[in-house]
């Protein structure tokens, strides 16, 4: 283990090297493309050992990771904004096919206007790719995640790809202090890849098929109850993960003070730092303010979200999302949980930092008073002018 | 927590200046941020930097408003109005060859950094050596640390000389004061 | 020689049968295509030069070597009439099919 | 050349079989063909399109060697992949090979095609032209030959079928300067054999463009497939031909062409052809061939 | 005004020709290709006066078609599934953007495996693209909604591209009868494509251009408010429709036999009929039952769910699709409109059709039977085993 | 040739200005002058990519034309649309033209241009190529010449920069058959205005290549962009050349190469080239040229 | 509502012949759905074909699961397992030039319809025979009908002789019974 | 003459400040480049032939005929000294530029 001074970027590259990922295809976009340099840099020093394609689009990206994962290896491609949204196609491909690949995504802004900064518009708007989605808050969780995800993502039960997002700029951009464990620990926490789901020459296979209507239901139900299912083999890495490296992230979500909470905020991603933030701030005034970081979308943590808001009086979801022409996603899968389970709460949605924008500590403190004093459901949050005009 | 802005354009080495201070509070157990700017403009364009540096880890990425230091790679960069981003005891430290401009002002400070940086590698790059100034007018980060940390991010052959620049601008407030 | 060959196919009873991911075994047949035949082609053996042509230019490769020649695999073919155009020695005969 | 494979000498065992394409269709012979001379360590990527669709239908699958359908824009890049996971597992002796249809190489296709070209990965990429998008019913393709009627191109007292020449997708991937490159035809598969062969032993991108009639698209009897692959070569619509080190080389040069009419009209796509149009495709046969005499090698030995 | 025997598709390749697009840029895929068939037989019979492009790929039929708007021309394009996918970031880009193209997408399961059948996982996995989505139920309401989408799209305030989703084969290639409205009442109806949002030689314009963090969110936000604001310009659309053909399909949702209902059946597209059927079935029995059929999922009619749900004891939804890992994701819209409204209901969700299967009388009793008994809230529909082994 | 297009007669128009490009950037220079010789009466459509990153921030906008971003992947599809949808309005004497890098072009790109090319879209397709993808920092692209060290080819001990050669763009369009093609240079502008003039006046796809160094990709001072795009036509590791009636044209033919070594290791992006490298590139020029000098045309008048 | 299930290969028009029917009950003014079977099979392999026609609107486009009418395009198609998807008072109709094979069953009706249309077109079409026979043996279309909307789908060429296949398959039954 | 200029721009006060879409007038300028400029070009007129050079090379295009010569506008000119290279009379200087 040694501690360095690494962007959230760097960060993850460095879990990439340690996951040893035999086959790897690139493609620059902002914000990922310091991810991919670094890799590039390790695998011409041979720090990293592994089959560097540089490929000559996203689609490409992920149909040469399809294609190395057809053959058992370990793959890594990374992302973001346009670039997710042109390999969308290979998005379902490769989950339906149920091929283990690890992504990376730089949450970005996506096209039209043209934005390069961080909101996470791409990433959710893929929601229902049949990947498993994590965010991460720092630089260290995004190299911890890199690792993690591999163990996910490769267990047999799981056999689901899994898309790792990394809030462009404040997390991919910006420098913190991070320890990188040592490959003979990485080695111990990840097993080689093994897989049936692949081409032999010993065993002959056909892949990625066509199921007409008499088959094909029930390939998707496998492929739900996979994902379903991966649910406790991310408890049960993270455990292990804890084991070997003393670090622990609490599986598909993790909560802050939500002890006897009346109010609660539901974060994702570099956010939640600063809400955390105000939440003690608020709590050292005694009001009773809690925060639940959603680390997981999917498999989208039902249970974790009924327990943790069973008692609340309101909750509020804070994304940098809109579904354009209703509210934001992350909102509406919340809103969900409650209505199923007949919870008896306000709901409020936050959308702030499209685009880039900045979302202050005035910004949060505000919300929580929304929670509190109720309001509008829909909010956008700092908007340089009211919006009605 | 300590809050800085960097101004620098494009290739002067702004975030690079705020990388290796971000190292040095690594090694100094401190805590810290660096993070850049980013905006449509290219080489040569004016840009800007920033560190938060703390006790305690940061957890907080919002924008910084209010600097405790505020540090010009180049003079043509500062205006006065930017003074008023400074916190009450914030301080500006600008590089340049004309001192006596800002003299009138209490929370400005100067260093030809260009001068030192020419002497040392015949190229007027002011960064380390605005680094340098800063271990030397703020007790925030160490000298020690700044020359370990400059030397992960600069090649072997340039990390003397810039010990060197790092020794020579700290040495400079020193004499001053 | 080897190829894809019929097997005796049941649907799967339980999730538990589907294979994992969209892989499975390589070379499985589950239907015939003789449905498709309105004319079976007969390799006349007399006429027979044995130049393979046939079995070249079959699309479907039902067309296969014996000790003695060649045959048909008449679960297979389609009934296309390729075999017997390019016969050079009309050696094929293309005889309508009937379901009996 | 001593060793060519023959019919008598190519391997008996059959990798694609029991497939749904329709009788007499081109398109599987060059497939079938294809396999039996790369064998069973080939690994097949097909992207969506006639052959995959005709030979992947779970649980009734057609390939007996390891096989693989692409996305439809994605088969040399899936190629790439899966060239790079055999090595990276440690598989030895395999080639990755490609069957795309004319559609899914020149037009969605071609961005993957060419990077990996650029990449000189080692791939072989063999195109089936059967001249238009066959699998969703006879759609004009960028390969799809001036005048041909195609349900996107139809043809009525306006308009005559499709107005466009048909891509020289072989020179274009040749101007890559790849490795290897050739055109073939189902018509003479001796040609299309040996060249799959060469092809299969060069380290680096090869590419093969092997015209497939689709007796359903091209409107022609089913027994007729390898006929009118035959005559399209005779009327001098096709041309054998290879590149190599940098240089064109044309494998069978024939003395006088076949009637171009008669090629045409032979077939319900090209039925509705006027002397006019039919003139327009005589004289850019004959500018093409004029520039193959010009700038060409010529093989010796006839085919 | 004629009758004819068309299928869902050459009634929508009519209502096209009666809308006059300018430039059509076509591609085929299974099952949206009779349509550009259809179409390409108009242009060639001078029927259709337009400028007709063959383009290489979907994400080029698309991005012609902005280019295209751009000039200030009427635009079609039509795609399905791999295709949609294909040209994801093209659709961002075209709603971002505010071109309103319309187009149709002939609802298809995506890969992998493979499969041609109608599921609606495409179109819904693309929910937050910025488009307004249509889900019609029969071959006259595609052709009808053709027409309507660019009277909705084209609207200043809206401003937004249009999707119109028709079910693969059960929709696009059945075929049934149809009125087709005259050309001169079609112009009555639907006057030129007018808009600011172009280039001009009179008056030069960039257009596409990137905003950053200072003004992004504001544009997102108007986006978000001219989809909203739709609802109303959707309302007077079909409010003239039906003054001009005579037939009206009551904005964004269509509610049957609602009246005191206490067990509503939500549903989209074309299983509608059949469900309708069940419900006068059972309401004959006694039974008070109801359906509520979402024509539009974005902008999303929470205001018609609430007054439709309002006095309901449980609802289900009826969806061709399945969020791996969740739910439906019609249902997860659903919810959030109860949770936000704290309404008493409980919630089901019934995913049926996936890949093709066919949803049978007997299905749809028994959903009703559901939520009279209550049970599980995701519910397969059709499997052909049970889910656990 | 009497009515060419010069410094003096060129429209004192600026259509692209106050654009934030770094300075002495070659891209903005390639932009510059070919929307000053196409003129207000150009539509132009610029991918993703440098020039649109520093000339679309709004409400900073540095197009006096009609100008849009199109997707990565989109310049020519986006192109098709927009000639065909000011026809469609009835707009009359315009020039749809794009204007992307290489990447935006040769790679992900290429798909698109094809398409277009194939229609034979009334369109110029301008690509300023400064051998990487400049706007995300450097990263190699397909038209990234051996040799070059960029942030996805790093160089080092075990790998001296981009290990292959630079795609021939040039070519593959050609090989289209396409109306008019050609390359050219920023480091010769009169040369460059004179194929933009007449590339515009041809109905039908056209294509220019012209290179435009980009200082920092390259590592070169600023104001050393055109001596470094000179010194690569004088090294001849570049060409100015056109394609016409299925005729390639060389337009310069220089009696004697100027130091290829000189040219490489002026620039920080081939500093660690080694003389085995070096060498390298050298062959392949003398290859490259070989094969002009058989079998292209040569204009008499040297530009 | 009566269902139809027609049993073609590809390519010998089975579904020409229930858009056609489809296109008749319009003009019956009665309501009909016409939709194809897909699958991966291509032309040459067996397909089906459907129809629904009721007095009044369908919207219930499920499958069709027992059949008034299975129409055999050929009886190479058949089998006597089908004969369990007809409803009770169902009528297999099968083109066939051995009809002494199905003579014991009463559920079948047959007719050697390409006996018909080889002598007015010279080619063995069964599918316009087939709509003539059924519209001899059921009540639900009439043949003026299928005449009117036949001439829709066909070409103006062919549209005369299948006039005449028309009527003479609806002969042939009319004589029969 | 024609081309981009400087607007005195205010930021949208209110939501209908903004344009449809994204489509905004061409040519539409609000910041300088000045800034970006370490040395200033000097044409030199004595010196200059007026070959225009410097005219066309200039990536920024900031070199504009006047009636008596050539003159920099000098709001946009980044410095790079590419005009200073292009003269074939050495008629540009580049000047150290001071922030004054
Ligand atoms: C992105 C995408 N667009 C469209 C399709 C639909 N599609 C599948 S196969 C096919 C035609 C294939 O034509 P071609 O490549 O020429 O092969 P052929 O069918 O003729 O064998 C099309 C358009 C698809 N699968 N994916
Ligand atoms: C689909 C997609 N992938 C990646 C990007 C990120 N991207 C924007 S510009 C660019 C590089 C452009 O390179 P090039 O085309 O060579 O033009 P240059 O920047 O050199 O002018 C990249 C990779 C994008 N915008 N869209
Ligand atoms: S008829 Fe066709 S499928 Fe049958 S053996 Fe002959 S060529 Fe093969
Ligand atoms: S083609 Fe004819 S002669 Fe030749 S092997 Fe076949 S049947 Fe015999
Ligand atoms: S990075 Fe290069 S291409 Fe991009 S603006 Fe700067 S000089 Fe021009
Ligand atoms: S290049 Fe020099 S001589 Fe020529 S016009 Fe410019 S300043 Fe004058």
């Amino acid at each position: 283990m040694t501690k360095a001074f690494l962007s959230g970027n760097d960060a993850f590259a460095e879990g990439v090297r340690l996951a040893r990922p035999q086959v790897i295809s690139i493609y620059p976009i902002t914000p990922q493309t310091t991810v991919v340099e670094r890799i590039s840099e390790m695998v011409e020093d041979s720090s990293l050992k592994s089959e560097l394609i540089h490929v000559e689009s996203e689609h490409s990206a992920l149909s040469c990771a399809i294609g190395a994962s057809a053959m058992g290896a370990r793959t890594f491609t990374a992302t973001s904004s346009q670039g997710l949204l042109y390999m969308a196609e290979c998005l379902h491909y490769a989950s339906g096919g149920r091929f283990p690949i690890v992504m990376m995504n730089a949450n970005r802004s996506t096209a039209l206007p043209w934005n390069i900064y961080g909101d996470q518009r791409d990433s959710l708007s893929q929601l229902d790719c049949g990947w498993i989605q994590v965010y991460v808050e720092d630089a260290q969780e995004s190299l911890d995640m890199a690792l993690q995800s591999y163990h996910i993502a490769e267990n047999p039960l799981v056999s689901t790809p899994v898309m790792v997002n990394l809030d462009g700029f404040v997390l991919t951009h910006t420098y913190e202090t991070v320890e990188i464990p040592s490959q003979t620990d990485a080695d111990r926490f990840l097993p080689p890849f093994q897989t049936e789901n692949k081409m032999s020459l010993d065993n002959p296979k056909n892949l990625a098929f066509s199921v007409g209507p008499d088959n094909n239901m029930e390939f998707k139900y496998l492929q739900h109850k996979a994902i379903l299912g991966s649910k406790r083999i991310i408890e049960e890495t993270d455990a292990k993960f804890a084991e070997i490296f003393g670090r622990s992230y609490g599986g598909l979500t993790q909560g802050y003070r939500l002890d006897d909470a009346d109010y609660i905020l539901i974060t994702l991603g570099s956010i939640t730092g600063l809400c955390r933030e105000v939440v003690d701030e608020l709590r050292e005034r005694g009001e009773k303010v809690g925060l639940l970081k959603l680390r997981f979308l999917r498999p989208f943590p039902s249970d974790d979200l009924v327990a943790a808001l069973g008692s609340a009086k309101a909750v509020g979801v804070l994304e940098k999302d809109i579904s354009f022409g209703y509210e934001g996603t992350v909102y509406t899968n919340v809103n969900s949980v409650i209505a199923k389970n007949g919870l008896r709460l306000e709901t409020y949605n936050f959308i702030a930092g499209l685009g880039g924008r900045d979302i202050s500590r005035e910004n949060i403190t505000a919300i929580f008073r929304h929670l509190q004093t109720g309001g509008q459901h829909v909010n956008f949050i700092g908007l340089g002018m009211t919006i009605d005009d | 927590m300590i809050e800085i802005r960097w101004h620098g354009r494009g290739g002067q080495g702004a975030f690079t200046a705020a990388k290796i201070l971000g190292a040095a509070s690594l090694i100094d157990n401190k805590f810290s941020l660096a993070f850049p700017s980013f905006g449509p403009e290219r080489r040569g364009a004016p840009i800007q930097a920033f560190n938060k540096i703390d006790t305690q880890a940061i957890i907080n990425r919002s924008e910084i408003k209010a600097c405790d230091y505020l540090i010009f790679l180049d003079d043509s960069l500062f205006s006065f109005d930017y003074l008023n981003d400074l916190k009450d005891d914030g301080i500006a430290l600008i590089n340049t060859a004309t001192p006596e401009k800002f003299r009138d002002f209490s929370q400005i400070q100067t260093i030809d950094a260009n001068l030192i940086a020419l002497n040392i590698i015949k190229k007027p790059l002011s960064n380390t050596a605005m680094l340098g100034a800063l271990a030397s007018i703020s007790d925030d980060v160490s000298l020690s640390s700044l020359q370990q940390a400059s030397n992960q991010y600069l090649s072997a052959t340039h990390a003397a000389k810039n010990q060197l620049i790092l020794q020579e601008s700290y040495d400079h407030f020193k004499e001053v004061y | 020689m080897s190829k894809p060959y019929l097997r005796h196919y049941q649907k799967p009873q339980k999730l538990s049968d589907y294979p994992l991911g969209t892989a499975s075994e390589a070379g499985y047949l589950v239907t015939k295509n003789c449905g498709w035949r309105n004319e079976r082609p007969i390799i006349v053996t007399s006429e027979c030069i044995n130049c393979l042509q046939c079995y070249l230019y079959c699309p479907d490769g039902v067309i296969f070597k014996t000790a003695d020649g060649l045959d048909i695999d008449y679960d297979f073919c389609k009934g296309c009439g390729i075999c017997e155009k390019v016969c050079p020695k009309q050696a094929i005969k293309m005889e309508v099919e009937t379901n009996d | 050349m001593t060793n060519k494979i023959t019919a008598k000498t190519i391997t008996d065992s059959e990798f694609f079989y029991g497939h749904k394409a329709c009788a007499g269709c081109g398109g599987s012979l060059a497939v079938r063909i294809a396999l039996k001379v790369l064998g069973e360590r080939a690994i097949s990527v097909l992207p969506a399109g006639c052959m995959s669709a005709v030979g992947f239908n779970y649980p009734h699958l057609c390939f007996s060697n390891n096989s693989i359908i692409s996305t439809f824009a994605g088969t040399a890049s899936m190629l790439t992949g899966v060239e790079a996971g055999a090595r990276a597992v440690g598989i030895k002796n395999f080639k990755a090979v490609g069957l795309a249809g004319d559609g899914g190489t020149a037009d969605i296709g071609i961005q993957a095609l060419s990077g990996a070209i650029d990449r000189n990965d080692d791939i072989l990429y063999i195109c089936y032209d059967n001249e238009a998008y066959m699998n969703t019913g006879i759609q004009k393709s960028g390969l799809t030959p001036f005048g041909a009627k195609t349900t996107t191109t139809p043809s009525g007292e306006n308009i005559h079928g499709n107005l466009r020449p048909k891509k020289n997708l072989f020179e274009i991937v040749a101007a890559h300067n790849i490795s290897y490159a050739a055109t073939a035809s189902i018509g003479n598969l001796p040609d299309f054999i040996n060249k799959i062969e060469k092809a299969s032993k060069i380290k680096g991108t090869t590419y093969i463009h092997v015209v497939a009639p689709c007796p359903i698209g091209w409107g022609i009897p089913v027994n007729e497939t390898i006929e009118i692959a035959r005559k399209m070569i005779d009327c001098g619509l096709w041309y054998l031909a290879e590149y190599e080190n940098g240089q064109f080389t044309l494998n069978k040069n024939p003395r006088d062409f076949s009637s171009i009419k008669d090629y045409l009209l032979s077939q319900g796509r090209f039925k509705h052809l006027d002397d006019a149009d039919i003139e327009i495709l005589a004289v850019q046969r004959d500018a093409k061939w004029a520039a193959i005499q010009k700038n060409w090698n010529t093989t010796k030995e006839e085919l």
